[in-house]
């Protein structure tokens, strides 16, 4: 029943935004519906806590703690996302930058692109998770062209080919999954793509059929994650998009996206019974986080250079999966939710210090904290906390997947470490001057989030501790 | 009589509390100058007396309900925590209180956020000392790194302040690095990370050395240990001056209480040859940081390099105390240890006394540029006297603290060719010339610092106008003098504190420094002893007498007149010696340390004028090429992004191919 | 493999077209026979499924066939033709590798694919033994297709290429997808086209032309 | 507790006090001979500072309490350091408060505040002094510990009067490092004391002069305090060498009887007057050092001085 309202609400949200989006109320009105699914999500976590996992719709949906987590915490950064929308787009309107229509565009494709998440999350279907995961695409390729400049638009098509094609590679994989459950599931019924069935019976699935499939979804879903090589769409589409977009494309979909890879992973980890899939995603995340460390350092673009961070961040949390083991997967999960928090948050502040200043080059971005105090303390410790210093809790998951690489595999740690001096020299090198220094010319979700991050840092309340030990066994498919 | 742990842990959530209190009214200089800070004084000076109680006291644990789900986190208070403690609670009080009549509104940060950042400062800086889990320390480490970084940057508009911030924080974040790793070294196996689970593991040689050298490298890297000591004199100027007083006094002592917990604590036994590491480091340390010391023409990082030349020291003992436990000297080492310990407290006051003292210079004459000061012993009469005090002790001159600490540790040098190693006993005594020489030149260095700023006649017209510090800065600065009186004075009982951190690390059973109230006796009283009080007595005595005598025998009539300068008539505060001028024999003798751009005026200049720069070697050959490396890499990597969407459906295609040739 | 029954030695026929077809796209350069070429790989493509239907009598693969009829065969060309009539897109330039070059790049691929194949078909228990090489080796030409050309719209030609392929490996693997899947897969084609459409004339409007080279502006300074 | 111990303390102190200047006029006696000059009193110095206290003092203006206090503090650092060398006995009770480490702190006390003073008035010459002395010092003292550090080494004390004790009383041997450490103590001493070939204690307007330089503000009591304290320094610094490097003749830890005592005296005088002898000598045939060249003179005594420390360590003899 839940599950009902929380996936009706925010398509309810896209039909109305496509007849009233451009509204004057119609900000506030997308700000509700973010809430009611909010609500929503929480009722849903609530009865899962309560009574464990369950299935819905004769089994095409599915919550586990694994992904109502991330159901809940897409939610909540949809949530804060459209508070934060609801000035910024009202600047950009005045501004004159955007027009009623693709504000209304924007209402309704934002609507729909939450909407398609918790289907990709809740969907028990491997193939409805993938249809979701290329309507989520799909509804964002149009907001990242919404400013119609030059750049939008390469970024737009970039995002869409790339996409398209790494999607259809997903396709295939899924195909493939397919092809070898119906072996042992048979064909005509409509369990053979259903996760749960696969994972009951992963065990006799056909190896080299899975191996297949797992290398073309890795590479398929993998591109939506934004691993190098297969990440080059997302930078742009960061920095040429609507700030609340980049938001929500590097807070949510990207962890949408890991969520698929590590589903699938599990499948044919259990299939396979060799750690291969597991090294591959360690490759790709270690090659992520190192290459992207790098990256950083020549960024002249605000929303860039966090976008390559979050390309770093995905590296580290795939790595974690990769690794595998419930300390690891804890730490992955945990990763993902402070990532979002406090990536979204960044995302914000930069947002308003890019209107403020009028510009995303970070050489132009001076004396914020003279300019709006608040955006310049967001800004900083947002940035000091997606760089992994304590108290926050992107500090906690990072020491756990530290101390999990030094036990497990001692040589990827100095590697790590590598990159994350780099990254953190990058990083802090360019925000400080932006932060402080003479300038030469209400922010509540901001500091909500941070607030989150601080906490986890320090204290994992023990329910949300339980949560992601489940999630953790539930991936280490034990 | 309360719970140790939860009493120090209650003061410094007193402080935590009182930082907090600074945001109700940001602006008001009144509540955060005549309140807060004040209260943070006393809430110091609570600590200080507690940690002197619980010191004796059996070691303590607490574990909180917070934390990682499968680490809360775990606290104890030791003897080792308590005497850094002791050393926290006391100097802050100190600088506390001066900070009290320093900070001004108007500057950089507001103060009441400048308030919460001092006492998070604080508070984190006594929880690191308070931490019994890797994850907690870590925590509260950085915690530390970061707040001290706002305070760094309380002037934010200034770019080298930045600079100086960036570089502080970036090389903080680096050391903790290499401290989180030998933490995952230590744990050997457990997975535990509780310091009780690496008191347990068992380390093979190998990886115990591993994790000292790891944990050398982090605690070098905050302690400012050259090489690693480049943030050092550069964030310490920046900082306001009881920031600086508190970074240099205070956090780099954490360094060394961490260096020392891993080692004799967590670690177990020591072996010898690792004390080496320390020990050379630790040497070429304090000769370097004394000698670009006397260089240097602004007070503050005169006093930073200084800070650099204690590390050194500091780090030496440290050394020499592992090489003498390696071999089974333990007496010896512990009294090594004892003479460490001592030092870091003695430094801790001697150095914030002088950095609050050149505070109210700064701020009586907004000048740090030795070439700009002079003269104000007239002006300030109280910060001048009192911060002769802490020029003397830390030049090492008896009967103040600074040589007590040195002549201990000259004795347990003197020991050293006992060592049963060959080379080392004739190597080690040679560690003794070289901790001698650092002393003699940090007199030097201390002449220089104290005769330029407060002698001789003022450089500029302005200082005519400089006002003495307001009472509670004399308090301060009253406070931290009185600190390095008694504890030059009054040695013994201090050490009998001090030992207990020996006994902890069960290097000795029972006290071994001999004496009683009035002299300290360090092995055996026909060797050595030193009796400061009976020493003052004499001294005092003598001058006592001959004031007398004189004025009985003769007069005492006195007449002021234009001064004589063999009788040149025209004098002026040009012609006495300049900063660099003083420094110009120390540059002249060491020249290979430095790196000069010198302009020398010829002859025929119609306005003649002398511009010399002191650089230091180590940041161009080892700093910017490193740098210059990771920008080229940059640059290689970069070229992955050439935009053209071909390129990147080529990516996908190869990743694709590659990865279907692996599961082939 | 002559003792196969008759249809599935068509089914066969069919895939080796069906990767001839691949090879055309690969070579042809007038963007509106690729069109054309992409409409016949469609046709293809519903053939095989009516085929396969008619075998396993799988009332659900008529319906996937009609499916494949309507948006494949008479809607997506008819949109793509509009498309290059209004935006007047007739020929692609040079492609970046010459043609022989790219036929023989495409010819290792085959081989590579088939290579990987093999185990699959070996116990692939439907009828259709080597259907999911052939597939793979369409996906990867396809892909090779879209590396290769500078027009917008041929990499949208060859995207849909790549997506016929993969129907076709569906189909002829696996039977097709559990409907709900189907019909999800087509809307989501139908809207991507769409979304195409609006997308050409942005850039058109843009840069008067669907010359990539205009989109290669984002990238890192060197 | 018997009273000799406290006897020869009191002795000692008075004796340096009294002799200082004295020793002082017998150097300028000896250096006159030596370049057959003819010779001032040998009272003169004692006429000299009587003299000056009569004088009133005239102070600069700038001169600030600091100027005015240093005299006394150097005076009282070196009468206190009189007292713990051992120049006739070696049962001294206030060698338990100071070891020869204490000693060197004290000496460097005396300096530091001789340049401070010097500083204080913000004259040319005075700070010009004050950096000479400093550099001639931080180059002076570690040598001098390493003097003392062999000694230390071969009687395993710091305790001056300990050393001198165990070197006088234990059967004569020759020391290879003793001997290094001899000539860079006698380098020490003229370095530290304002001798030639460093300083030239007969002039005082001479651009490359160091310890007058110091005093040039100073005048009436002052001076004379610190001319006082200048000859007690040399004193002291002659009998430092002698506790050292000739300990025999003094009262030792055994035979402190009264009778060794006053028996010590005239072997005292004997040790001065040589030590007088051998300063003039060398002042005769040295020439003055340019003021840069010290450095290299000092690094040539620390050279020697931590030579004598290896040579011992590796002979221990």
């Amino acid at each position: 029943m839940e599950l009902i309202v929380l996936l009706a609400i925010p398509l309810a949200g896209a039909a109305w935004a496509a007849v009233l989006g451009e509204r004057p109320y119609a900000p506030e009105a997308n700000t509700a519906f973010s809430f009611a699914t909010l609500i929503a999500a929480a009722a849903l976590a609530m009865r899962v806590i309560g009574e464990g996992s369950f299935s819905a719709a004769d089994e095409q949906f599915f919550i586990d703690p694994f992904n109502v987590f991330l159901v809940t915490l897409t939610a909540f950064v949809g949530f804060t996302t459209s508070l934060f929308s609801r000035p910024y787009m009202r600047i950009e309107f005045e501004h004159g930058r955007i027009k009623p229509r693709q504000l209304r565009l924007y209402h309704s494709m934002y609507q729909l692109f939450v909407a398609a998440m918790l289907i990709a999350l809740t969907s028990n279907n491997m193939g409805l998770v993938w249809v979701a995961m290329e309507a989520a695409t799909l509804s964002t390729v149009l907001l990242v062209t919404l400013y119609r400049t030059p750049a939008s638009l390469e970024a737009g098509w970039k995002y869409f080919i790339l996409c398209g094609v790494g999607i259809a590679q997903a396709l295939f994989g899924t195909i493939l999954l397919y092809f070898a459950a119906e072996k042992v599931l048979g064909g005509e019924g409509m369990t053979a793509l259903l996760w749960t069935h696969l994972n009951a019976v992963k065990g006799s699935l056909e190896p080299a059929v899975l191996s297949l499939a797992f290398v073309f979804l890795l590479v398929g879903y993998g591109t939506k994650v934004g691993l190098v090589p297969l990440h080059n769409w997302l930078p742009d589409a960061h920095a040429e998009g609507p700030t609340p977009i980049s938001a929500v494309l590097s807070g949510l979909l990207l962890n949408v996206a890991a969520y698929a890879v590590v589903r699938c992973k599990v499948l044919v980890e259990g299939s396979l019974g060799s750690p291969l899939p597991g090294r591959m995603l360690m490759a790709f995340g270690l090659f992520s986080v190192v290459v992207a460390s790098f990256f950083l350092w020549r960024q002249r673009d605000i929303k860039r250079l966090f976008a390559y961070s979050s390309i770093e961040h995905m590296g580290i949390i795939t790595f974690a999966f990769g690794m595998g083991g419930p300390v690891a997967n804890f730490a992955a999960l945990l990763h993902m939710t402070v990532h979002s928090l406090t990536k979204s948050a960044i995302f914000f502040a930069v947002g308003h210090a890019a209107q403020k200043a009028g510009t995303q080059v970070m050489d132009d971005i001076r004396g914020l904290i003279t300019l709006s105090p608040t955006v310049g303390w967001g800004l900083m410790l947002g940035a000091l906390a997606i760089l992994g210093l304590p108290p926050f809790g992107v500090f906690a998951s990072e020491f756990l997947i530290l101390t999990t690489a030094m036990r497990d595999h001692p040589w990827a740690t100095p590697i790590l470490l590598l990159a994350l001096g780099v990254a953190f020299a990058a990083i802090f090198g360019r925000v400080q001057p932006m932060v402080f220094g003479e300038t030469s010319a209400k922010r509540l979700p901001v500091f909500a989030h941070l607030g989150l991050v601080l906490m986890l840092g320090v204290f994992i309340p023990p329910s949300l501790a339980e949560w992601f030990r489940l999630a953790a066994q539930l991936i280490a498919g034990s | 009589m309360p719970d140790p742990t939860l009493s120090c842990l209650t003061l410094l959530g007193a402080w935590a509390l009182i930082g907090f209190a600074g945001l109700v009214r940001p602006g008001s200089v009144f509540v955060v100058g005549r309140v807060l800070f004040p209260l943070g004084a006393l809430v110091g000076v609570a600590l200080a007396l507690v940690a002197l109680v619980n010191a004796a006291q059996p070691a303590d644990q607490l574990v909180l309900p917070l934390g990682l789900p499968d680490l809360p986190f775990h606290l104890r208070s030791d003897a080792l925590s308590d005497v850094f403690l002791f050393l926290l609670g006391a100097a802050s009080a100190g600088v506390s209180i001066f900070g009290a009549g320093y900070f001004r509104s108007g500057e950089g940060t507001a103060p009441g956020l400048l308030c919460l950042q001092y006492h998070l400062f604080l508070a984190s800086m006594g929880l690191v000392l308070l931490a019994d889990d890797a994850y907690l320390f870590m925590l509260t480490w950085e915690t530390m790194a970061l707040s001290s970084y706002f305070l760094v940057t309380t002037q934010h508009r200034l770019p080298e302040i930045r600079r100086a911030g960036f570089l502080y924080l970036l090389i903080a974040h680096v050391g903790a690095i290499g401290i989180l790793l030998s933490f995952g070294v230590l744990q050997g196996g457990s997975w535990q990370f509780t310091f009780d689970a690496m008191r347990a593991a068992q380390l093979s040689p190998a990886w115990a050395a591993v994790a000292f050298l790891l944990a050398l490298f982090g605690f070098g890297a905050k302690a400012g240990l050259v090489p690693l000591h480049v943030w050092l004199p550069e964030a310490h100027p920046a900082a306001p001056s009881p920031v600086s007083a508190l970074m240099s006094g205070v956090m780099l002592k954490t360094a060394l209480y961490g260096l020392l917990r891993v080692t004799f604590d967590l670690l177990g036994e020591p072996v010898w040859w690792w004390g080496l590491v320390p020990l050379a480091f630790g040497l070429f340390s304090a000769i370097y940081g004394v000698v670009f010391a006397a260089a240097q023409t602004d007070m503050k990082r005169l006093l930073a390099f200084s800070s650099i030349e204690n590390i050194g020291i500091l780090f030496t003992g440290v050394g020499l105390a592992i090489v003498f436990g390696g071999v089974g000297m333990r007496t010896l080492a512990s009294l090594a240890l004892v003479a460490v310990l001592y030092h870091a407290v003695n430094h801790a006051f001697m150095k914030s006394l002088l950095f609050v003292g050149t505070g109210s210079v700064l701020h009586a004459t907004r000048e740090r540029n030795l070439g700009r000061l002079g003269g104000l012993i007239h002006r300030m009469p109280w910060v001048a006297w009192l911060t002769l005090i802490g020029a003397l002790a830390i030049a090492g001159l008896p009967p103040l603290n600074g040589f007590v600490s040195e002549w201990l540790l000259l004795q347990a040098f003197l020991s050293a060719y006992q060592v049963p190693k060959p080379f080392l006993g004739m190597l080690l005594p040679l560690g003794a010339a070289l901790i001698a020489l650092a002393a003699a030149l940090a007199g030097y260095v201390m002449v220089k610092f104290y005769g330029v700023i407060f002698l001789g006649q003022p450089r500029e017209a302005s200082l005519e106008r400089a006002h003495d510090a307001g009472w509670l800065e004399r308090i301060g600065l009253g406070w931290l003098a009185a600190g390095c009186v008694v504890l030059g004075l009054f040695p013994r009982h201090f050490i009998d504190l001090l030992e207990l951190v020996p006994m902890q690390f069960g290097l000795i059973q029972a006290r071994t420094i001999g004496g009683n109230w009035w002299r300290v006796i360090p092995v055996m009283e026909r060797q050595a002893a030193y009796a400061p009080v009976l020493f003052l007595l004499v001294v005092g005595l003598v001058i006592a007498l001959t004031v007398f005598v004189v004025s009985r025998l003769y007069h005492v009539r006195a007449r002021r007149s234009a001064p004589w300068d063999c009788g040149f008539a025209r004098l002026d505060a040009r012609m006495q010696d300049t900063a660099e001028g003083f420094g110009q024999p120390i540059r002249h003798i060491f020249q290979p340390f430095f790196s000069m751009q010198r302009e020398l005026p010829t002859p025929f200049d119609r306005a003649p004028h002398y511009r010399v720069t002191i650089g230091e070697r180590i940041w161009t050959h080892a700093y910017l090429p490193l740098a210059e490396l990771v920008q080229r890499t940059a640059r290689a990597v970069a070229w992955l992004q050439q935009g053209r969407i071909a390129t990147y459906l080529l990516y996908s295609f190869v990743t694709l191919l590659v990865m279907l040739g692996l599961v082939l | 493999m002559s003792e196969l029954p008759f249809d599935l030695q068509i089914l066969n026929a069919l895939a080796a077209l069906f990767l001839l077809l691949a090879f055309a796209m690969l070579a042809q350069r007038r963007v509106v026979a690729l069109v054309s070429l992409l409409a016949f790989q469609g046709a293809l493509l519903c053939a095989a499924t009516l085929l396969l239907a008619h075998r396993t009598g799988q009332w659900h693969l008529y319906f996937s066939a009609l499916l494949t009829l309507a948006l494949k065969v008479v809607f997506l060309p008819w949109l793509l033709r509009r498309l290059i009539r209004r935006l007047g897109v007739y020929w692609d330039s040079e492609p970046l590798i010459n043609t022989t070059a790219t036929m023989l790049l495409g010819l290792l691929v085959v081989i590579f694919s088939f290579g990987l194949a093999q185990p699959i078909a070996a116990l692939a228990s439907t009828a259709t033994r080597n259907a999911i090489g052939i597939a793979v080796a369409v996906v990867l030409l396809a892909f090779l297709t879209m590396i290769t050309r500078r027009k917008a719209m041929s990499q949208v030609v060859g995207f849909l290429s790549m997506e016929n392929g993969l129907f076709f490996g569906a189909m002829s693997a696996t039977y097709g997808m559990p409907m709900i899947v189907e019909l999800g897969v087509a809307l989501d084609v139908l809207v991507a086209m769409l979304v195409l459409g609006v997308f050409f004339f942005q850039i058109r409007e843009q840069f008067d032309s669907l010359d990539l080279h205009h989109l290669e502006s984002l990238k890192e300074e060197q | 507790m018997s009273v000799i111990p406290w006897l020869t303390q009191a002795l000692e102190v008075l004796a340096a006090i009294a002799v200082a200047p004295l020793f002082g006029g017998w150097i300028v006696q000896c250096r006159a001979w030596l370049q057959n000059k003819s010779a001032p009193s040998i009272w003169l110095p004692y006429r000299a500072i009587h003299k000056l206290f009569h004088k009133e003092a005239v102070l600069a203006e700038r001169a600030s309490p600091l100027f005015r206090f240093a005299p006394y503090v150097v005076f009282g650092s070196m009468v206190c350091a009189a007292a713990i060398i051992p120049s006739m006995g070696t049962r001294l009770p206030f060698s338990g408060a100071a070891d020869a480490i204490a000693l060197v702190g004290l000496l460097a006390t005396a300096r530091v505040f001789v340049s401070l003073a010097a500083m204080d008035v913000g004259t040319a010459f005075g700070t010009l002094g004050a950096r000479r002395e400093m550099m001639v010092g931080f180059l002076a003292e570690p040598a001098l510990l390493m003097v003392i550090f062999v000694a230390s080494l071969i009687s395993s004390s710091t305790a001056l009067p300990e050393i001198s004790d165990a070197l006088a009383t234990q059967p004569f041997a020759l020391y290879p490092s003793l001997a290094f450490t001899a000539v860079a103590f006698v380098l020490v001493l003229l370095a530290e004391n304002a001798r030639i070939p460093v300083d030239n204690p007969a002039t005082h307007l001479e651009l490359t002069m160091i310890h007058e330089a110091m005093l040039l503000e100073y005048s009436a009591r002052h001076l004379a305090l610190m001319e006082w304290a200048a000859a007690l320094k040399l004193f002291n610094y002659a009998c430092i060498g002698f506790a050292l490097f000739v300990p025999w003749g003094v009262a030792t830890e055994q035979a402190q009887t009264p009778a060794a005592l006053f028996a010590s005296l005239p072997i005292l005088a004997a040790k001065l007057a040589a030590a007088g002898v051998g300063l003039a000598l060398i002042e005769t045939v040295s020439a003055k050092l340019r003021v840069f060249r010290a450095p290299e003179f000092l690094a040539t005594a620390f050279l020697l001085a931590v030579l004598g420390l290896l040579v011992n360590l590796l002979l221990r003899a």
